[in-house]
């Protein structure tokens, strides 16, 4: 079967997408690149992608304003870039370089820009929605017109802090907008062994009233159509929004993960139809660029990835003598914290 | 019992006090009173703070002052609004969350060792939110309302923990912990609520979060306390035989390692106190220091006096035999100063 | 408005009528009694009451089976009761007894009576949703015909506990039932400030799809009626399963609490006509018994009471030197445990 | 990268290996097997243990022996199948649950302190739970998915707290912490996974919970540890200038005194070594102990080595420097007996 185009979104303007496209090829490109890498042995740790999911990070991305806030996990690496985070940083994290944005303390997904309204990714799943939650409670506050988001799967959602920042939010009808991202899988867990109504859009509104529609997160238009009509609602005071974009996880759960337990074929037959970025690319020709125009988008993005990983290649390594530094903003006074060995 | 409307905690508000001095809880109040009127940014979170007052009435009446956008009565979600307050605090908020019993941390332990904790050193932004926390026991609590957790935080880098054992301190360590840019737990203590009295601190006094104070000068012996245990050994050092010396660590994390062991080198002997079950609390990390760091400066055993491995008992007979007091405290000098 | 009599409620039978006003009856007199202990000081710490909610802990508790279990909280007195649990134990644990329950060791509703399938109640609201889902588990892995039974207020409902709990419940299908006391308040704070659609029933259907019902939490007969047939359902392999019972508390959150938050008259109000015990006389009458026999019960459940209260008072106090004991079920070798001071 | 479908862990379950050894982690692997062979009580809980095995393959091979009854995958739920477990020990079952990583026992602290803690002391009601925690560094995990968080644990009262530094202990404690009445935390270290490697355990053995053991005796120093530490302080005993006596804790909590005591006073040096960072962990309860209880036998002051107070760094650069090495022990060591 032949890829499915995007389809039509007359909200989203040719100008958006170009930048969508951009986005969602910086976030293929780049991390074909990085499991490359780890392949070779040049980054070490886990290595997660958001492989069939970028449609998500692009259009929620582009959704937000730039005084809105998010708090990304590890599958919207384009959300990142569509802020203004560049390939570089993200490369420099990955490498653990010690001018990366977590210094070289964290490694792959686990950064964040807090100067850029992107909170540094936690791992413990759930985290982040009460986090966001507050942040927009401050925006609520003080009578500023703007958003913070985040996104969860599935399994994120059968976590205990989703419930109390979704009640939260709900409760104290706050600017915030949840993205769930079912790509029908949890590590190794399908989404059916998470949860028994596995369409999370209506548990959500059925069990904490947020308003929640559900979209194919594999047309980046339609994405960025819908989350910024939440994100609009969000931000004129009508409460938490969410939205469920649906989508497929092409990749195992991280790098080391072969994902054997999908049922065979099932991704390849999805890739050749829904493939995020082949769907873009055929909306842009529906929409009347050419073939060329279209494999120079795609140039100028690799082009962007490889150029970030030469200048983060040449960040320098973290100093060790310095991992104290920066525990506290205000270390306590002096004569603290330095004990004999 | 004293109290209608709040829980009751030992000694009345409005009996015939001393005019001109306050209680601890009054501290306490006046230090929110005084940061949110100063400072917009500054706003509470807790279940039953608004018109109720909290649970011990701390909060009474700053719903009426300050409104319902500065006072927010929250659901039952204590990991739900400690993760609140740190997102308000990333827009540069300072949030001020009031746990119901410091017991209940345990329920937000992750936001609070996760979130609060690691986000400054992984990323430079900081967190600066203010967690208070009606600790300790003799108040007939039992397992659940009664414990004194501050050792689950102890050591954990990114977390201060202040413990105010004065009236001064409820005030002042409460107003540095609002203004510090960093994640601060303030363990405030339900006995000393209302049997705690003195003249009020100075209206924006601070009590700067590291230093410990003396507490209380003398040669013979040192005694290394915080909260409820700095009461408790003023009154002991008034009746031991021997000049006692009182370390109020004020900061429990991180220790004042240059106080305390400069203590230690003057009086060669030293006796950690603390309400805390021995195995946990601030005794341990106290006890490291001095083995380490002043070894050779001792006479005696470093000695430990504090309740046993057991969740803090319910039974009047089981709690009041649990707590330090003052007579087991002297005991326990007595006992090291002999050695 | 004269009293509501419960309604006609054929599932339960003449002599269920009288067991449950005997449950009914003892809770609202022992815990009577136990205010004015409180109020003379003869009771220390925190006393809760369930007040206008006995109906649930009673028809809730003759529910189950005597190989069922439950985690009651601490409205469920009843609950207690209907479980063999005499009020001389109660007595003990409030009094801080060496014998009671705890040992002297928890006080007030904070305890339980594992022999029995009570778990003893732990404060931390939300702990025991999962804790009953587990249960459930064993029974369901051992193919026993047993159920797991647990109540929440509405403030527990916003814990994430009890989502995680819920969700594990449903996912697995475990022979669990939740009954919800929905009673308009979680200490001073008024449901609408815990969640924003009030119907847990239906936000539980909807967010967890566990099947739930609403009753009348003031009508013993219907209780019973309505949790048996969820009891029956879970036991017959139907998955957990959830009753929402509606009622009042009556008194403030606790003793201490005078509850000057509660708009003036509603309690009075509620109490002049549907007052659960004064229903269940009500009903007891129009099923034939004569003022003299129902004036009999409440004698005999009074002196059930004082008779407990006056063996409980007999029991010895704990002794301070056995506080260590049972620390652990099994401690660690000898020479451990026991350092120098 | 060694192994396709699973974590990386240093080190290779099928490569030129001894014949007739195992390693770390297949001693876990056989002891949950033999544990549901001779127990049906006994069955697993935790995310992704199914048909995929766990995240490092410890459970691989399980499901298809024993069925979806007995290796159940669990939702992401910690404080949930935690709560559960307990839930199904109260039935008499004995569950064996696995956290993906010990950093995320964050996440269910409440059910662990709160409920499996105290419920024996509170009721009589025994909760015989094991929890399984992958800890610790060494594979670039980074701050949350390298820490040794037992610590948080250390000092409460009805917990157990295992740490095997061997393979013969990787299987003896788990299958001792199954059979155990008690609430037992279990940390696996998931760099010794696949590095240590040694003939197995008999079958049905069991190292008792309590007991530490000396893993080398020597005369002129003792090294307290426990975990990856044992390894570490081997390697450094064969090299330093000096006869190391070893005590492998193997249970950190309750700590078996009189060993450590013993040790002590037959060395009269003693360095503490662990992976957690200095201020957590088991030292300060180790450190306490020996100075209150061996001060007058010791002719140095105790030694503490263990990480900064930091989280555990990402970057090999910075976590090599950060984790206790072979060279850092023996320079440690060489302090400590120059003293
Ligand atoms: C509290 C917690 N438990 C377990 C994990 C380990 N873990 C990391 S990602 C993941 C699966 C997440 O599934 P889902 O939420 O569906 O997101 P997806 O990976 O599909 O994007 C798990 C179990 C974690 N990070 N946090
Ligand atoms: C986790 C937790 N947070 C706070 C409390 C303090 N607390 C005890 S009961 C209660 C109110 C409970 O409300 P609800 O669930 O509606 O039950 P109700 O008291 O109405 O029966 C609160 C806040 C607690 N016990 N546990
Ligand atoms: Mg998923
Ligand atoms: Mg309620």
């Amino acid at each position: 079967m032949p890829t499915e185009p995007c389809a039509e979104a007359p909200s989203v303007g040719a100008e958006e997408r170009v930048d969508l496209f951009r986005l969602v090829l910086l976030q293929r490109l780049f991390e074909s690149r990085v499991m490359t890498l780890y392949r070779q042995g040049r980054i070490v740790g886990s290595v997660y992608t958001g492989h069939g999911q970028e449609a998500v990070a692009a259009g929620a991305g582009l959704a937000l304003g730039p005084d809105d806030v998010v708090a990304p996990l590890n599958r919207e690496l384009a959300c990142h870039f569509a802020r203004g985070t560049t390939p570089a940083d993200a490369f420099r994290n990955f490498l653990g370089k010690g001018t990366g944005p977590t210094f070289g303390r964290d490694g792959n997904m686990h950064f964040g820009a807090p100067e850029r309204g992107i909170f540094p990714l936690v791992s413990m799943l759930g985290d982040l929605v009460p986090v966001v939650t507050g942040a927009a409670l401050a925006f609520k506050r003080r009578g500023e017109r703007r958003v913070a988001m985040t996104f969860l799967g599935e399994g994120t959602f059968s976590v205990g802090d989703t419930h109390e920042g979704l009640n939260l939010a709900a409760v104290w009808q706050v600017p915030a907008v949840f993205v769930i991202q079912s790509n029908r899988y949890s590590y190794s867990t399908p989404v059916a062994k998470q949860m028994v109504n596995t369409n999370i859009s209506q548990r959500i509104y059925g069990g904490w009233s947020i308003p929640a529609e559900r979209v194919d997160g594999t047309d980046a238009l339609a994405v960025l159509d819908t989350v910024r009509a939440a994100v609009e609602r969000a931000r004129n005071g009508n409460g938490p929004q969410a939205v469920e974009a649906l989508s497929v996880r092409m990749h195992g759960h991280a790098a080391h993960d072969d994902a054997r337990y999908v049922p065979a074929g099932m991704r390849e037959e999805f890739a050749e139809r829904y493939d995020p970025v082949e769907r873009l690319a055929a909306r842009l020709i529906l929409d009347g660029f050419d073939e060329e125009a279209v494999q120079e988008m795609r140039d100028a993005a690799l082009a962007e990835v490889d150029a970030g990983l030469i200048e983060a290649e040449q960040a320098p390594a973290p100093d060790p003598a310095a991992l104290e530094d920066g525990v506290y903003a205000s270390p306590p006074g002096s004569g603290l914290l330095r004990s004999a060995p | 019992m004293t109290s209608v409307g709040h829980l009751e905690a030992p000694g009345t508000e409005d009996d015939t006090a001393p005019t001109g001095t306050v209680t601890y809880l009054e501290a306490i109040r006046a230090a929110l009173g005084d940061a949110m009127r100063e400072d917009d940014r500054v706003f509470l979170l807790g279940e039953d703070i608004g018109a109720f007052g909290g649970a011990f009435g701390v909060t009474t009446g700053l719903l009426d002052t300050f409104g319902e956008a500065r006072v927010i009565d929250t659901p039952i979600a204590e990991e739900g609004f400690v993760g609140a307050a740190i997102g308000a605090a990333w827009m540069g908020e300072r949030p001020v969350v009031e746990f119901q019993f410091a017991d209940f941390l345990s329920c937000a332990f992750d936001p609070i060792v996760t979130v609060a904790a690691k986000t400054h050193w992984r990323s430079g932004q900081s967190i600066p939110i203010t967690i208070r926390c009606p600790t300790g026991g003799g108040v007939r609590g039992g397992p659940f309302h009664a414990s004194s957790p501050e050792g689950w935080f102890v050591g954990t880098a990114g977390l201060k923990i202040v413990c105010p054992g004065t009236v001064e301190d409820a005030y002042g360590l409460l107003r540095a912990a609002i203004d510090d840019p960093d994640p601060v737990l303030f363990f405030e203590h339900k006995r000393l609520y209302r049997t705690l009295r003195a003249a009020p601190a100075a209206e924006g006094h601070r009590t700067p979060i590291g230093p410990a104070a003396i507490a209380r000068a003398g040669s013979d012996v040192t005694v290394v306390t915080y909260g409820s245990g700095v009461s408790t050994a003023l009154a002991a050092a008034d009746v031991v035989h021997g000049d006692v010396e009182i370390v109020d660590l004020r900061t429990v994390w991180p220790l004042d390692e240059e106080t305390i062991l400069a203590s230690v080198v003057k009086t060669s002997r030293v006796l950690v106190l603390q309400e805390a079950s021995r195995s946990i609390g601030a005794a341990g990390l106290v006890l490291s220091l001095i083995a380490r760091n002043a070894f050779e400066d001792l006479d005696a055993p470093p000695a430990l006096h504090a309740p046993p491995d057991t969740p803090v008992p319910f039974a009047p007979e089981l709690e009041d035999a649990y707590m330090p007091s003052v007579a087991s405290t002297v005991a326990a000098l007595d006992e090291l100063l002999s050695y």
